[in-house]
């Protein structure tokens, strides 16, 4: 039962600008589960974003593309789709949430309107049967009074309404995949608190798979099952929530969970990880986290880490795990 | 909030630890925008085309040739006379070489004047607020508010000469505003710079504040709106003196030897005012160019709000 | 006659050089505004192309009385416009015109309420001054005796009275019309007596008149003049590049006083000379007539200020006035050598004047303490027009060459007229071109004590002598005796040298070769009167 | 009003630095360009109270909008109050003349949110730390304010080297640092920290924090550290303050007010934090609606609007913010002196149940 | 909305006043004794005494201030020197030809410009981008009298397909060839600035949605990048149409186009100022009506405004 909805396979997503060549996804897998939660963690700039809008094909061309790799949705690969192919697909079988809810709707057309675009699109509704539609979506994602509100305008709303909003877009129809880029990143604790109730609500409700994009790590131990931890454009760990937090298996994740100040725990000291993230335009060699690596050898300068499956399930990208011996496989 | 801003800044790092300088970073992109770069060509040209006008021209843009040789009034372009002459038999190749001092004292000293007021007044707006930013910006509203080629015309007619003088310092009390609304905004925008309230915090006072955090950090806009403005006003000469109100005879200004000679573009002597035409339209050109270059090298967004 | 049988129908269409300041007569001064008044209003004597006085609305005048009385027999059957614009009735009704009309007209154009600006060209009139400072309630000196006769009495005598009588601001006005618009809207409604009527003013656009059915002459085979049904004006500022292009492309009929550019053009083709100074090209281009105008372009010295004669010799001496000519304007103009331009009778052909003689020219100024080491500076100040300043920047050339330092000015013709009438310049252009043919309209204005400032005489001079010849010949009413002492005044301007003399200006009007009984008038082309015109299309 | 003066945190010993009295900023909000007229006014901050004591922490928390930073400005004068009062070491800072407050400027120092927004662009490094030292003349000549500046550099962990560089050559955290070392050029005794880690990667937080505390124990400064992040406040502070647009609603010390919060407001916040570990199970609070304007605040109690236990009275009557034990001030009708307040949830932070949670591992604050 | 609206007008009241302010101070300072401009070259001091008093020139200035601000708001802009006509009457004869001739270059202009910068935009970097941006930048570059003479020179004199300059009694054939020089700058203009404003607006986060949405392509493009896009647009058209106002007086001149910019330049020629002041005060007047109608036009083309 558990059939794949969706499989990277390898995927690379490079950016050509003038400074030079960006490999923002350099090689990224993962699959999730038909109805499947799958967290992707990591720093600013790791290549969150990109996956994301890779698997929606719409990374700016140019200067960005998608070099490498394959995105398996249903089994079919998006990155060989056509352009007309993946309209169908998008806000469709797969729809996006983004960080900005200040933004990333247009101030110009009433919330209504822009809910009905892609009912209308879609789903073939006529004007009136769609803006049914989206004033029940509206009232599916808690917005009060939502006869009302469907024809207000975004900046008549707060950002927590506007994320909302957002949600109901993406929802209205229903998508197998619901991908939200740092949906809560703007917003205020207690809204937060709202959205990602709204969001664990939905998900048993609307039976989207999601992938949530996160560089919180409570968020994602809230909210789904799977995590993806990327590095420098790379998967560098991936398991379930719970082994994450328990046994983290890759010095970075050790070094992301040890050094943040934690609510219910109290630390003398926070752990920290020295030095920068890399810029993108000179990647380190061998493994890119090897500058800031306590554990680093020579082996990770030079050999990039194999993803290792090192417990059942659990795969990380560290050379320790082969006693910093490229060939040594674990079970 | 202030997770946005960290969503947006934290972007920024990864972008900028490379360390390169703004400045070089700046001429990176400027160097390599083609268009730009001939923009900064042709000014630099004329620059020095201006400077050492008496050693390019081959004539004395004020002899009058034809009273010794006929011949030479209206003469076409040839290789004695590369752009032909006038109908004294004056080099117009000369008279567009020197014409250069003249249309860039214009330009320039219009900018010198426009951007001391401009700067002065939006400074003060911005800086202080309040009243005098209420005063100040009525000011520019009101001047605003005047079509610029007819405030300018009315201002020049008010005198009962002509002059180079008048003629810039006209330009400036008109084209002001501009500049100042920018400035103001600029400074509007760059008081609220957690920088300038961080100096203000560490005891520095209005006058550090203004020429060390603020004006150095709105040149880069004002530059722009400078180089654009200039190529404007040698366009403006142009119009006045087709109109008649330009810069007087018989200084070799291109906007009055275009308009001398338009009479001849129909009878077949041509040159006259297109030799002169053509530099003008190459000038403006050059300094939009240069313009438009600086904006996008050094980021300027387009001065689209006010 | 010459040409054909006059055809009728048509319209003639001609170039204004800006809008028409006024269209009321009593208040235009300038030749644009004259060249439309023209076909509306007529005057009792008018010039005959030849520069002869011809009856118009007068069929004859009498001066009796020592020259003091000039009384003038009128013209019956003249009548009013009866319509205007586009057909409505005008407040007179079309009716006839009597020496009443007359009377009331001359008593207008004197009111100091009216404040004509050309008033006081008839200041001579019995009772004028009287009116002017309100004194007295009317002009006295002008009387109907009856219906048709019309009589002025002057204060003294003024030989060249019916001279002035013809000048265009002196023409009768229907009373009721006049007061229908007041007076400052009759200029936009201006009813007359002429061969056309008033029909429509589009303010910088276009002056439309029709064709006056009821017009009183007729041509010498007793058909009905004006043979054509109207006129368009078009306002074409500047002249220029636009006008050229327009009568190229056949929207106009006319340009007067081609551009220098395009003069080569129009000088090709066929060329007759009619006499004195007369000439006609019959070319590609359409026919190009040209004869002297009785005007004078000078630069008058302030001799207030520069008050060294040497000097002012000098530099008469240092232009090349051929030259010049030939270069800047074409050659359209004769040099100068003195005040009277040809046509003016007085005109003195044998008058020496000064020629090109730069060693003459520096001799003297080296008299006058100027030499290369103290260079004589000077600036001249004109009015802005580019062949003011081609004129201008050929002089700086010339000047140059006798080490003198010309710099120029250019200055709005308000701003010109005020400081120059103020004797504020000491060295400016100015032009001269006839309100009358006669001496005494340039040389008693011009130069006559009498009249230093804004009466004429810029220059200031001032010469007993020059005085009393000019204010005798005024008097005198023997023609003869009058040119005897006119030539006399002008020997004595030539040598004492208050102007740089530089030509005498010359007309030309370019018509296409489909205009027919077109004659080039003696003040120039804006004095033509269409109603004998016909074009043969 | 006078009665309730009692009832203003205010420290007893002399240990304290500054003492903030009933602080109102409002911003007025105008229409019109000469004849602008005020039709309303942002009451970003309406009646604070709190003190500092030496060397001591106290955290500012809130959402955005509910005029932490504007507090932390008004402290240092940098905008003028609207009503209120500051002492800083029995000093009436509002009182104090041009001259005086630029004396002030040497006793307390701010340090921003942004990075990159916080240091002037054009100043190399060196200068921006020089020039709190050039302007309080606190170096002699060029020589001893290069000296300095490579001290500080030191001290905030960057290399003298640096000093010739320009901001933008550095990260964020880099940046960071940058900023404190001028605020430290002075030797303050106070730094207004707003938010200064908030836009930093979590990697690099933690750098900052740590960084913050050794220095508060190496010079015995006294933070106000402005936050949003309750974890991160938790982290720092010895006494946390928390407010609710423009107004304190609960203030104590740390351990007080993660354990035993009494507003209802704050046990919202705290339940609302996502904990990163799936382990723990939380009951939840979830508030409904969002944070209403300043410029219109509710009448009575702020928070009624959103308060699942609101009352009739908190309808009406603004709560003081009164002590209901020993350091620990409140501002909520339903919290009476020695009596438990009122309780949304059993442990707003803390964890209900674990099974095996590693969270057991550390006794003492955490659990319940 | 009605009360932004009420407030942009209200707002708008000082700046007129001002504007009153400056061309009364420009009209004070005229040098030389306007009423012995207006007596002529021969009036006499006493003439010119009941001009003065005619005109209210031997009050306090204040009064004189009063007065005027009293007339102009009463659209009572005096009299010509010249002519005697009422100046206001002079202006609005003026004004068909001059609204003509602006409102045909707007179109043109408008509708030109957007739709090259708006292609341009989405072309950007390919050849037509770049040959467009060049004309663009050339079009502003070249002396507008000039474009005025060439464009007569080769369609009226060479191919004659213009039957020539002028008003030519409203036949539009007379309207092409002004109008295509005074297009030619907002043309450039709006091309330039629609481009770049669409550059940006493709850039939004609500583009991306629109995107993610599955819309096409140009359904993004026309419906949601443009819209926004045109707000600055707009404010261009808005100063670019004021700015015409004032660039009427070149091109007229060329076309001998019986408009407000012959008025002026006749006026200037002959000092007649009460027309060029009434002028200033009227293109002005108008110039705060268009800034205002601008305003008012963000509301259409942003809800936020409207609601605000
Ligand atoms: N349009 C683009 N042009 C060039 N580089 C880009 C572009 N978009 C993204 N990148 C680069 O790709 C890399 C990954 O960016 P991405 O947006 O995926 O990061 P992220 O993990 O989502 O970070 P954040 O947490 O800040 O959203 C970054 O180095 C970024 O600079
Ligand atoms: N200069 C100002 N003029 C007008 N209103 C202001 C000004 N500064 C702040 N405000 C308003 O005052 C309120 C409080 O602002 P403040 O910046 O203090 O909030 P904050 O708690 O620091 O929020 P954040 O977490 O977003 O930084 C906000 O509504 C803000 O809009
Ligand atoms: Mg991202
Ligand atoms: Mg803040």
């Amino acid at each position: 039962m558990a059939e794949k909805l969706l499989e990277l396979r390898n995927l690379k997503t490079y950016f050509f600008t003038e400074d030079g060549t960006v490999p923002a996804v350099d090689g990224v897998s993962f699959e999730l589960k038909r109805g499947g939660s799958l967290g992707v963690v990591g720093e600013s700039g790791c290549g969150k974003s990109v996956t994301a809008l890779s698997i929606m094909r719409l990374i700016p061309q140019p200067p960005g593309k998608i070099v490498g790799g394959q995105i398996l949705f249903n089994g079919e690969d998006l990155a060989k789709k056509k352009e007309s192919e993946m309209r169908r697909i998008r806000g469709n079988e797969i729809s996006m949430i983004f960080q900005e809810p200040m933004t990333s709707l247009n101030p110009v057309f009433t919330v209504g309107d822009q809910i009905m675009e892609a009912i209308i699109l879609h789903q073939k509704l006529n004007k009136r049967e769609a803006r049914e539609r989206a004033i029940e979506m509206l009232k599916l994602v808690g917005i009060p009074d939502p006869d009302r509100r469907v024809d207000e305008y975004p900046h008549q709303m707060s950002g927590g309404m506007r994320q909302r909003v957002m949600i109901a877009m993406a929802l209205s129809c229903n998508p197998k995949l619901l991908i939200a880029d740092e949906p809560t990143t703007a917003l205020d604790v207690t809204i937060q608190a709202q959205i990602l109730d709204l969001m664990r609500r939905l998900r048993s409700e609307v039976g989207a798979a999601i992938i949530l994009i996160t560089h919180d790590l409570g968020v994602v131990a809230e909210l789904v099952d799977d995590v993806v931890v990327m590095y420098a454009g790379k998967v560098v760990e991936k398991t379930d929530v719970r082994s994450i937090y328990a046994t983290p298996q890759h010095p970075y994740t050790e070094g992301l969970l040890e050094s943040i100040p934690k609510l219910h725990e109290e630390r003398e000291r926070l752990q920290t990880i020295e030095g920068v993230v890399p810029s993108p335009y000179s990647m380190p060699s061998g493994c890119r986290f090897h500058p800031r690596c306590p554990l680093a050898r020579d082996i990770c300068k030079v050999e990039e880490p194999p993803l290792l499956e090192v417990e059942q399930g659990h795969w990380a990208a560290c050379w320790k795990h082969t006693d910093f011996e490229p060939m040594k496989e674990v079970g | 909030m202030s997770a946005s801003t960290e969503a947006a800044a934290a972007g920024v790092v990864v972008k900028e630890v490379k360390g390169k300088s703004l400045g070089s970073d700046a001429r990176r992109r400027f160097f390599r925008n083609r268009l730009a770069v001939l923009g900064l060509v042709i000014t630099v040209g004329l620059i020095l085309v201006a400077v050492f006008a008496p050693y390019v021209a081959p004539y004395d843009p004020m002899e009058q040739l034809a009273w010794q040789d006929p011949a030479l009034s209206l003469a076409a372009p040839s290789w004695a006379h590369p752009f032909g002459t006038d109908l004294y038999g004056r080099d117009l190749f000369s008279r567009v070489i020197f014409g250069t001092r003249i249309s860039l004292a214009i330009a320039v000293m219009a900018a010198v004047v426009t951007t001391a007021i401009g700067i002065t007044l939006g400074s003060l707006a911005g800086y202080f607020r309040g009243w005098v930013d209420s005063l100040i910006t009525w000011l520019i509203n009101v001047v605003w508010s005047f079509p610029f080629l007819l405030f300018v015309l009315a201002i020049i007619t008010i005198f009962p000469e002509a002059s180079l003088t008048i003629v810039f310092i006209a330009i400036g009390v008109v084209s002001w505003p501009d500049i100042a609304r920018m400035t103001r905004g600029q400074f509007l925008a760059a008081r609220e710079n957690e920088y300038v309230e961080a100096a203000r915090a560490v005891g520095a006072g209005d006058f550090l504040i203004i020429f060390r955090h603020i004006l150095p950090n709105i040149l880069a806009p004002m530059l722009v709106q400078a180089t654009l403005a200039m190529g404007a006003y040698i366009q403006l000469e142009a119009a006045l003196s087709f109109l008649g109100f330009g810069v007087p005879p018989p200084t070799p200004s291109w906007g009055r030897m275009a308009s001398e000679g338009q009479n001849y573009l129909f009878s077949g002597q041509w040159w006259w005012s297109i030799m002169p035409g053509i530099a003008i339209m190459i000038t403006v050109l050059g300094f939009n160019l240069l313009g438009d270059g600086l904006r996008d090298a050094l980021d300027v967004r387009q001065q689209t709000e006010s | 006659a010459a040409q054909g049988t006059p055809k009728y129908g048509g319209i003639w269409k001609d170039a204004l050089a800006s809008n028409p300041p006024q269209l009321d007569p009593v208040f235009a001064t300038d030749t644009t505004s004259a060249e439309v008044d023209y076909q509306i209003f007529e005057t009792l004597l008018e010039y005959a192309p030849d520069g002869s006085l011809a009856p118009l609305l007068a069929e004859s005048y009498e001066i009796s009385n020592g020259g003091q009385t000039v009384t003038f027999k009128l013209r019956k059957g003249v009548r009013f416009h009866a319509t205007t614009e586009g057909g409505t009735p005008t407040a007179n009704g079309g009716r006839e015109v009597t020496a009443q009309d007359w009377v009331w007209t001359f008593n207008y154009i004197t009111d100091p309420e009216v404040n004509s600006p050309r008033a006081y060209f008839i200041d001579m009139v019995k009772g004028y001054a009287e009116y002017q400072s309100g004194e007295a309630d009317h002009l006295a000196g002008v009387k109907a005796l009856d219906d048709y006769t019309l009589q002025f009495e002057l204060s003294y005598p003024f030989a060249p009275f019916p001279q002035v009588i013809a000048y265009n601001t002196f023409t009768v006005l229907p009373r009721e019309d006049v007061e229908k618009w007041g007076k400052d809207d009759f200029n936009f409604h201006p009813v007359g007596t002429g061969a056309f009527k008033f029909e429509e003013w589009r303010q910088d656009d276009v002056v439309r008149l029709s064709k006056n059915e009821n017009y009183w002459m007729k041509d010498e085979n007793g058909n009905q003049l004006p043979y054509m049904d109207g006129i368009e004006f078009r306002v074409i500022p500047g002249g220029g590049a636009t006008e050229w292009t327009e009568y190229q492309l056949g929207n106009i009929y006319a340009v007067n006083k081609v551009d220098d550019p395009y003069f080569p053009q129009v000088t090709q083709g066929v060329k007759t000379d009619l006499g004195n100074g007369f000439v006609r090209y019959d070319g590609p281009n359409g026919v190009f007539l040209q004869r002297p105008q009785p005007g004078t372009y000078y630069y008058g010295f302030n001799t207030e200020i520069v008050t060294d004669k040497r000097v002012r010799q000098a530099l008469n001496y240092a232009i090349n006035r051929e030259a010049m000519i030939k270069l800047v304007i074409n050659g359209r103009a004769a040099p100068a050598k003195g005040v009277l331009p040809p046509a003016i009778p007085g005109y003195n052909p044998e008058l020496k004047g000064y020629n090109y003689d730069p060693n003459k020219a520096k001799e003297l100024l080296a008299q006058a303490g100027y030499g290369p080491s103290n260079p004589l500076n000077l600036t001249l100040q004109y009015n802005t027009h580019p062949a003011h300043q081609r004129i201008a920047e050929a002089l700086q050339a010339q000047l140059k060459q006798i080490g003198v330092n010309l710099t120029l000015r250019e200055v709005e013709w308000g701003t010109h007229l005020d400081t120059t009438e103020r004797g504020e310049v000491g060295f400016f252009r100015m032009g001269w071109v006839a309100d009358y043919l006669d001496a005494d309209n340039f040389l008693y204005v011009l130069l006559n004590s009498d009249n230093i400032g804004p009466e004429g005489n810029y220059s200031r001079f001032n010469n007993p002598t020059f005085d009393t010849l000019t204010k005798a010949a005024r008097l005198s009413t023997d023609q003869a005796e009058r040119i005897r002492l006119y030539r006399e005044a002008e020997k004595i301007a030539v040598e004492e040298a208050p102007w740089l003399f530089i030509y005498y200006y010359t007309d030309d009007n370019l018509i296409k070769p489909f205009v027919r009984n077109y004659e080039l008038p003696a003040f120039g082309q804006y004095s033509n009167k269409f109603r004998n015109v016909w074009l043969d299309l | 009003m006078a009665v309730q003066l009692e009832e203003r945190p205010q420290a007893q010993t002399d240990a304290t630095l500054l003492q903030v009295r009933d602080l109102v900023k409002h911003f007025p909000i105008t229409r019109g360009i000469i004849f602008s007229k005020q039709v309303g006014a942002v009451k970003a901050v309406d009646g604070v109270s709190f003190f500092i004591k030496r060397g001591e922490t106290l955290g500012l928390v809130g959402e955005s909008g509910c005029g932490k930073s504007t507090t932390g400005r008004l402290v240092l004068r940098l905008i003028e109050p609207t009503a209120g009062e500051v002492t800083f070491e029995g000093k009436n800072v509002l009182a104090l003349g041009r001259e005086e407050l630029r004396a002030l400027r040497r006793e307390m120092q701010i340090i921003f949110q942004d990075p990159y927004a916080s240091l002037n662009p054009r100043m190399t490094v060196g200068d921006i730390i020089g020039e709190p030292l050039e302007i309080h003349h606190l170096a002699r000549n060029r020589k001893e304010r290069d000296q300095r500046v490579r001290e500080l550099l030191d001290v905030v962990g960057l290399s003298a080297y640096h000093a010739r560089r320009y901001p933008h050559e550095f990260s964020g955290g880099q940046r960071q640092r940058i900023g404190v070392a001028r605020a430290l050029a002075v030797n303050p005794k106070l730094i207004v920290a707003d938010e200064p880690v908030s836009a930093l990667d979590v990697s690099i937080q933690s750098q900052v924090i740590n960084l913050l505390q050794d220095l508060q124990r190496e010079f015995g400064l006294a933070y106000l550290f402005i936050a949003h992040d309750l974890a991160v406040v938790k982290h720092i502070a010895h006494r946390v303050a928390v407010m609710y647009l423009g107004k304190l609603v609960e203030l104590a010390s740390k351990k007080e007010l993660y354990d035993d919060p009494r507003h209802p407001y704050t046990q919202a916040l705290l339940s609302a934090v996502p904990i990163p570990d799936p382990t723990v199970k939380r009951e939840r609070v979830i508030l409904t609606g969002d944070v209403p304007s300043p410029s219109r605040p509710p009448s009575g109690c702020r928070f009624h609007t959103r308060c699942p236990l609101a009352e009739e009275i908190c309808t009406q009557v603004d709560p003081p913010f009164g002590e209901a034990s020993p350091g620990h001030w409140v501002a909520c009708h339903l919290v009476k002196p020695g009596k438990p307040g009122p309780k949304l949830v059993a442990s707003p932070a803390g964890i209900v149940a674990g099974d095996g949670s590693p969270g057991e591992e550390f006794p003492g604050e955490g659990g319940s | 909305m009605a009360r932004y609206a009420l407030r942009r007008l209200l707002e708008a009241i000082p700046v007129f006043l001002g504007v009153v302010l400056v061309v009364f101070l420009l009209y004070s300072v005229v040098p030389g004794d306007p009423a012995r401009l207006m007596a002529g070259q021969r009036g006499d001091p006493a003439t010119i005494a009941r001009i003065r008093a005619d005109m209210g020139l031997d009050k306090p200035i204040p009064e004189q201030f009063a007065d005027f601000l009293w007339s102009a708001v009463r659209f009572d802009l005096g009299r010509s020197y010249r002519n005697n006509m009422q100046v206001m009457d002079a202006i609005l004869q003026r004004v068909p030809a001059t609204l003509e001739l602006v409102v045909a270059s707007l179109l043109l202009g408008g509708l030109v410009g957007i739709v090259v910068g708006i292609i341009s935009a989405i072309r950007q970097n390919t050849a037509l981008d770049y040959t467009a941006m060049t004309a663009a930048v050339v079009g502003i570059s070249a002396p507008t009298f000039w474009i005025g003479m060439l464009l007569i020179l080769f369609f009226a004199l060479e191919l004659r397909w213009i039957p020539g300059t002028g008003y030519g009694s409203g036949r539009w054939v007379y309207l092409v060839l002004p109008t295509l020089t005074l297009a030619t700058r907002p043309m450039a203009l709006l091309a330039r600035i629609t481009r770049s404003s669409m550059l940006e607006a493709i850039r939004q986060d609500f583009v991306r949605t629109a995107r993610a949405k599955g819309l096409s392509e140009r359904v993004v493009v026309i419906k949601h990048a443009l819209r926004n896009a045109l707000i600055p647009v707009v404010t261009v058209l808005g100063t670019e149409t004021a700015a015409m106002l004032g660039g009427v007086v070149v091109t007229e001149t060329v076309f001998s186009w019986p408009g407000l910019g012959r008025l002026f330049v006749e006026a200037l020629l002959f000092r007649d100022y009460p027309i060029i002041r009434g002028q200033v005060l009227f293109l002005a007047t108008v110039f705060i009506a268009a800034n205002l109608l601008v305003d008012l036009s963000y509301a259409i083309f942003d809800p936020r405004i409207r609601y605000d």
